[in-house]
C-alpha cells in the first residue's frame, strides 16, 4: 500500500525530514546522486531521529553521534569507532520509497503494483490540514481517495491524499495549470479551503 | 506514589539567587510543591498537603528530598575552594526525561556534532579508552581518564587542546563534570547539572559550575554553558523512546558509551525507575 | 578478528536473559557459542572484531530487566 | 557598534547573523538576560528604557529595536541586504521586517515560555506561531512561482534574517516545523549562506562539509 509523502521537487539531493506513513514515523531523504529513501526515524544506536541528521554523500547520518547509514540502512560509519568497519547486522528498518508523476511515495515493503502515476502534471505545493481527509476532500469537492481529482480555483487539479492522522492530513496538489497568476490563485485557494476545513465546515 | 528508593534522593528544586519573597510553586516526581523562605534566609519546601521536606542550601541551589533521606546530600568540596567563580547559570526546561538528560552530559561521543568548533570538531571523533567504576564507598559512579579534542574547550580557551575530564553521578539526577583548567594546571574545572524531574518526561535543568577564571566576566561564563546546553536540547527532545531504556536491546551502545551503560546499571541496581523505560521499545 | 570467552556472573536465571544475548550477538554480527549456563553463570565464546566484542559486553552487562549482569570476565582465545 | 546581546535570544542573533554575513565589525556586550534579568536593571534601563534586547549603541546613537538593528547594520555594512533594486523589493522588505514583530510575539514568547518560564498565553502563541509559519509558507510558494528563492525577491535580503531564527526555533516553543517544504529549503539556502554562524538550536549543515579522512 503506498502512501504520498512529499513532492519530488520539495526533496532535492541532501535533504532529510520526518514523514509519517501508515501510523509510522519515517525519516524522508534524497541522497547527492538523488537517490531517494526512506526509513525509521530512529537510530538503532541511541534512539535519536535520524531525520534531524544530514547527508552526505549516499549516505545519512545522525546529527547526535554521527552514525551514518547507507544506501541498504546498513551502518557505515561510527566516528567514536573510526578504525571499526561496521558490520552489515547493524541497520536502519527500511521502507520502500518510489517516485511518479512528481509525487514521493512510500510502502512498508515492496508492494505488486508500482505507485499510482498521476500523469502529465505540474506540482504546486503541499500543505498540511488539522481535519480528516474524506472531510477535507468531500468539502474541496474532489472524487477518489489516494489520488483525488477535481476542480478547485478554476483549474484542475489532482491531490495526492496523505492520512497522517484521525484529524490531520496532507495534501500534495498537482496541477495542469502553467501561468503564475493561476498557480497563485490556486495556492491561495488550498489555503481558504484548509481555514474552512480546520473551521469545521461541511461540505454541502 | 513513587518508590522510596525514588523519594529518599536529593532533588534541586530552585536557585537561591533567583529565590524571591514570592516564592515559587513548582513540580517534583509528578506533584505539586512549594519553595519559599522561611525565617531568617532558611528555604522551605512544601508538598501540596503542607508537609514540608527535608532541605538543604547548597551550591547556590536549594535541595528537597520528598521521603526520608537515605544519605546527606552529596559533598562537592571544590565548591568551598578559595579562588574559584561560582556560576549559577539558571534553568532551562527540557521535554526529557530527567535520566536522558543526566546521560546525555556524560557523553563525549557527540561534541563533534553538536558542540561542533566549541567542544568538538571532526575529524577528531575517536573516543579513546577510559575507566568507568561504581565506587561503592559512596555508592557513584566514576569515569576517569577520558580524553578529547576540544577546539575551544573554556571560555578562556584559545585554541583547540586535548582536555581530561572526569564525570561523576553523586545522585540520579545529578552529573558532575570535572575537566583540566588550562589557567591553573593541576586543578579541575567543576561543571554541573542538576536536575528536577518535573515528570517522567519533563525536567528543569540547573547547570552550575565552580571555575578557576578571574578573567572572563561572569555573564560570559553564563551564556557559554547556557550555549552548550541549548544545543543539546533539540538533541533530548527527539530521542526515542521518551524515557530511558534500562534495557539497551534496542539501542546498539559501544566501548564510547561506557558511562552511559554504568550510569544506567546503576539506576537499575538501585531500583531508580523514574523516567526509566524498563523493557526494550 | 579475535575470539574471547565471556564469563558472566550475576543473577541470570530469568527465561528472558539467553535468547536476550543471541539476539544482541546476531546484531552486532558476532558469532559465536553460549556454554554452560545456569543461573549465576554463563560463559559465551564469542569471535568478531574487537571494537564490537567491547559492544557486546556494553550490551550484555545491562540486558533485560529481568537479569542482573554483576560481572563480565574477558579473557582471549586462540585465534581461530 | 557595539551590541547588548544575549546568546539564546533570536532578535539578537539576527544582528550577529547579518554581521557576520555582511563583515560588518561588532562588539558584543553580554547581558544577563536570564538568569540574571539585567534587562531590567537600572544600570541598563539607562540605556533602553523599554528593558529589551537587543540594543545597539555607536557613537550616541542608541537603537533599541531589532529591525531598525538590521538596517542601521546593513547601511553600513552591506547595503544590497536592504533590497533597494525596486519599490516593490523595498515594500516587501518593510513589510517582512514588520511582520518579524508577530514572530518574536508568538514563537518567541511561546519558546521563552517552555524554555526558561516566562509567563505566557502558551496556547495563543503557538496558534499564531502556526499562523505565521502558514503565512511565510504560502509566501515562499508564490515567491517560487516568480521565480524567487527568498522572501522579498530571488536573493537574500533583511527580510529572510527577520524571519529565518523564529522560523528555525520554533519548536523550542512547541511548534512543529514538520509542515512546512518551502521553509524548509529556505532556511536551508540561508544557512548555506557564506559566512553563515549557526546559534544555540540551528544546527550548521553538517552537510557542506565533505566527510572528513581519518584524524
Amino acid at each position: 500500500m503506498w502512501t504520498p509523502v512529499a513532492l519530488s521537487r520539495d526533496v532535492p539531493p541532501l535533504v532529510v525530514l520526518p514523514v509519517v506513513a501508515g501510523g509510522r514515523e519515517l525519516a524522508l531523504w534524497r541522497s547527492a546522486s538523488g537517490r531517494i529513501a526512506a526509513w525509521a526515524d530512529r537510530c538503532p544506536h541511541r534512539g535519536m531521529r535520524l531525520s534531524h541528521g544530514f547527508v552526505r554523500g549516499e549516505a545519512l547520518s545522525c546529527i547526535y553521534h554521527g552514525w551514518s547509514y547507507g544506501a541498504a540502512g546498513n551502518c557505515l560509519r561510527i566516528p567514536a569507532h573510526p578504525d571499526l568497519e561496521p558490520p552489515e547486522t547493524i541497520r536502519v528498518a527500511v521502507h520502500v520509497a518510489a517516485e511518479a508523476g512528481g509525487l514521493i511515495w512510500v510502502a512498508p515493503s515492496a508492494p505488486e503494483a508500482p505507485p499510482p502515476d498521476p500523469g502529465a502534471l505540474q506540482p504546486l505545493r503541499s500543505l498540511t490540514v488539522e481535519a480528516g481527509t474524506a472531510a477535507v476532500l468531500s468539502l474541496a469537492g474532489l472524487a477518489g481517495d489516494t489520488l483525488a481529482r477535481g476542480h478547485l480555483a478554476g483549474v484542475e487539479v489532482t491531490v495526492a491524499v496523505q492520512p497522517i492522522g484521525p484529524a490531520r492530513c496532507a495534501l500534495h496538489v498537482l496541477t495542469g495549470a502553467a501561468g503564475a497568476a493561476e498557480r497563485i490563485a490556486l495556492s491561495r485557494e488550498l489555503d481558504a479551503l484548509r481555514r474552512r476545513a480546520e473551521a469545521g465546515e461541511m461540505a454541502a | 506514589m513513587t518508590s522510596e528508593a525514588i523519594r529518599n534522593e536529593w532533588y534541586p528544586v530552585a536557585l537561591a539567587s533567583q529565590l524571591g519573597p514570592e516564592g515559587r510553586d513548582t513540580r517534583l516526581l509528578g506533584e505539586p510543591i512549594r519553595v519559599d523562605w522561611a525565617a531568617q534566609g532558611r528555604p522551605r519546601v512544601r508538598a501540596a498537603d503542607g508537609r514540608e521536606m527535608a532541605t538543604r542550601l547548597r551550591y547556590g541551589h536549594i535541595w528537597a528530598c520528598p521521603g526520608t533521606p537515605s544519605r546527606e546530600l552529596f559533598d562537592i568540596p571544590e565548591a568551598d575552594q578559595p579562588g574559584r567563580r561560582l556560576v549559577d547559570v539558571g534553568v532551562v526546561r527540557v521535554k526529557c526525561s530527567p535520566l536522558r538528560a543526566v546521560e546525555n552530559f556524560l557523553d563525549i561521543a557527540h561534541f563533534p556534532f553538536v558542540h561542533t568548533d566549541i567542544l568538538g570538531a571532526e575529524p577528531h571523533t575517536e573516543v579513546g579508552k577510559y575507566d568507568v567504576a561504581i565506587r561503592e564507598e559512596v555508592d557513584e559512579v566514576w569515569a576517569t581518564k577520558v580524553h578529547f579534542y576540544q577546539p575551544q574547550a573554556a571560555k578562556s580557551a584559545a585554541g583547540g587542546i586535548t582536555t581530561e575530564y572526569m564525570y561523576r553521578v553523586p545522585a540520579p539526577t545529578v552529573s558532575i563534570l570535572y575537566k583540566t583548567c588550562p589557567p591553573r594546571p593541576g586543578e579541575w574545572d567543576v561543571i554541573t547539572l542538576f536536575v528536577q524531574p518535573l515528570e517522567e518526561n519533563l525536567c528543569e535543568v540547573w547547570p552550575w559550575m565552580a571555575l578557576f577564571d578571574d578573567e572572563t566576566p561572569m555573564t560570559d561564563l553564563i551564556h557559554f554553558q547556557q550555549t552548550i546546553f541549548l544545543q543539546d536540547r533539540s538533541i533530548l527532545e527527539n530521542q526515542l523512546p521518551r524515557l530511558l531504556p534500562l534495557d539497551p536491546g534496542m539501542e546498539i551502545p559501544t566501548r564510547a558509551d561506557l558511562t552511559s551503560v554504568a550510569y544506567r546499571r546503576w539506576l537499575k541496581r538501585r531500583g531508580y525507575t523514574y523516567g526509566a523505560q524498563l523493557v526494550a521499545a | 578478528m579475535a575470539a574471547e570467552r565471556f564469563i558472566i556472573r550475576g543473577d541470570l536465571g530469568a527465561a528472558t536473559f539467553l535468547p536476550w544475548v543471541r539476539r544482541h550477538m546476531g546484531k552486532l554480527g558476532l558469532t559465536g557459542e553460549l556454554g554452560q549456563s545456569g543461573e549465576a553463570l554463563v560463559e559465551l565464546r564469542v569471535e568478531g572484531p574487537p571494537d564490537l566484542i567491547d559492544a557486546l559486553e556494553m550490551g550484555v552487562s545491562l540486558g533485560p530487566i529481568e537479569a542482573w549482569v554483576e560481572s563480565i570476565e574477558r579473557a582471549p582465545l586462540n585465534s581461530l | 557598534m557595539i551590541l547588548y546581546d544575549y546568546v539564546l535570544s533570536p532578535d539578537c542573533y539576527k544582528v550577529r547573523l547579518l554581521a557576520a554575513l555582511t563583515g560588518a565589525k561588532i562588539t558584543l556586550r553580554a547581558v544577563d538576560f536570564h538568569p540574571g534579568a539585567e534587562h531590567r536593571k537600572p544600570e541598563f534601563l539607562k540605556i533602553n528604557p523599554a528593558g529589551t534586547i537587543p540594543v545597539m549603541e555607536e557613537d550616541g546613537l542608541v537603537l533599541t529595536d531589532s529591525s531598525a538593528i538590521l538596517t542601521y547594520v546593513a547601511a553600513k555594512a552591506g547595503p544590497e541586504w536592504l533590497g533597494d533594486d525596486d519599490a516593490r523589493m523595498r515594500a516587501r522588505v518593510a513589510q517582512w521586517l514588520a511582520f518579524a514583530q508577530r514572530l518574536s510575539a508568538s514563537i518567541g514568547k511561546a519558546r521563552t515560555h517552555d524554555m526558561l518560564q516566562k509567563p505566557a498565553d502558551i496556547d495563543a502563541c503557538r496558534a499564531g506561531g502556526i499562523q505565521c509559519l502558514r503565512e511565510i509558507e504560502a509566501a515562499l510558494v508564490e515567491q517560487d512561482i516568480l521565480g524567487a528563492r527568498f522572501l522579498a525577491g530571488d536573493r537574500p535580503t533583511l527580510a529572510d534574517i527577520a524571519c529565518f531564527p523564529h522560523s528555525m526555533l520554533a519548536p523550542d516553543g512547541g511548534i512543529s516545523v514538520d509542515a512546512y517544504p518551502a521553509i524548509r529549503l529556505w532556511t536551508r539556502r540561508i544557512r548555506a549562506l557564506p559566512g553563515f554562524v549557526e546559534m544555540p538550536g540551528i544546527h550548521r549543515l553538517h552537510d557542506l562539509k565533505p566527510e572528513p579522512a581519518k584524524a
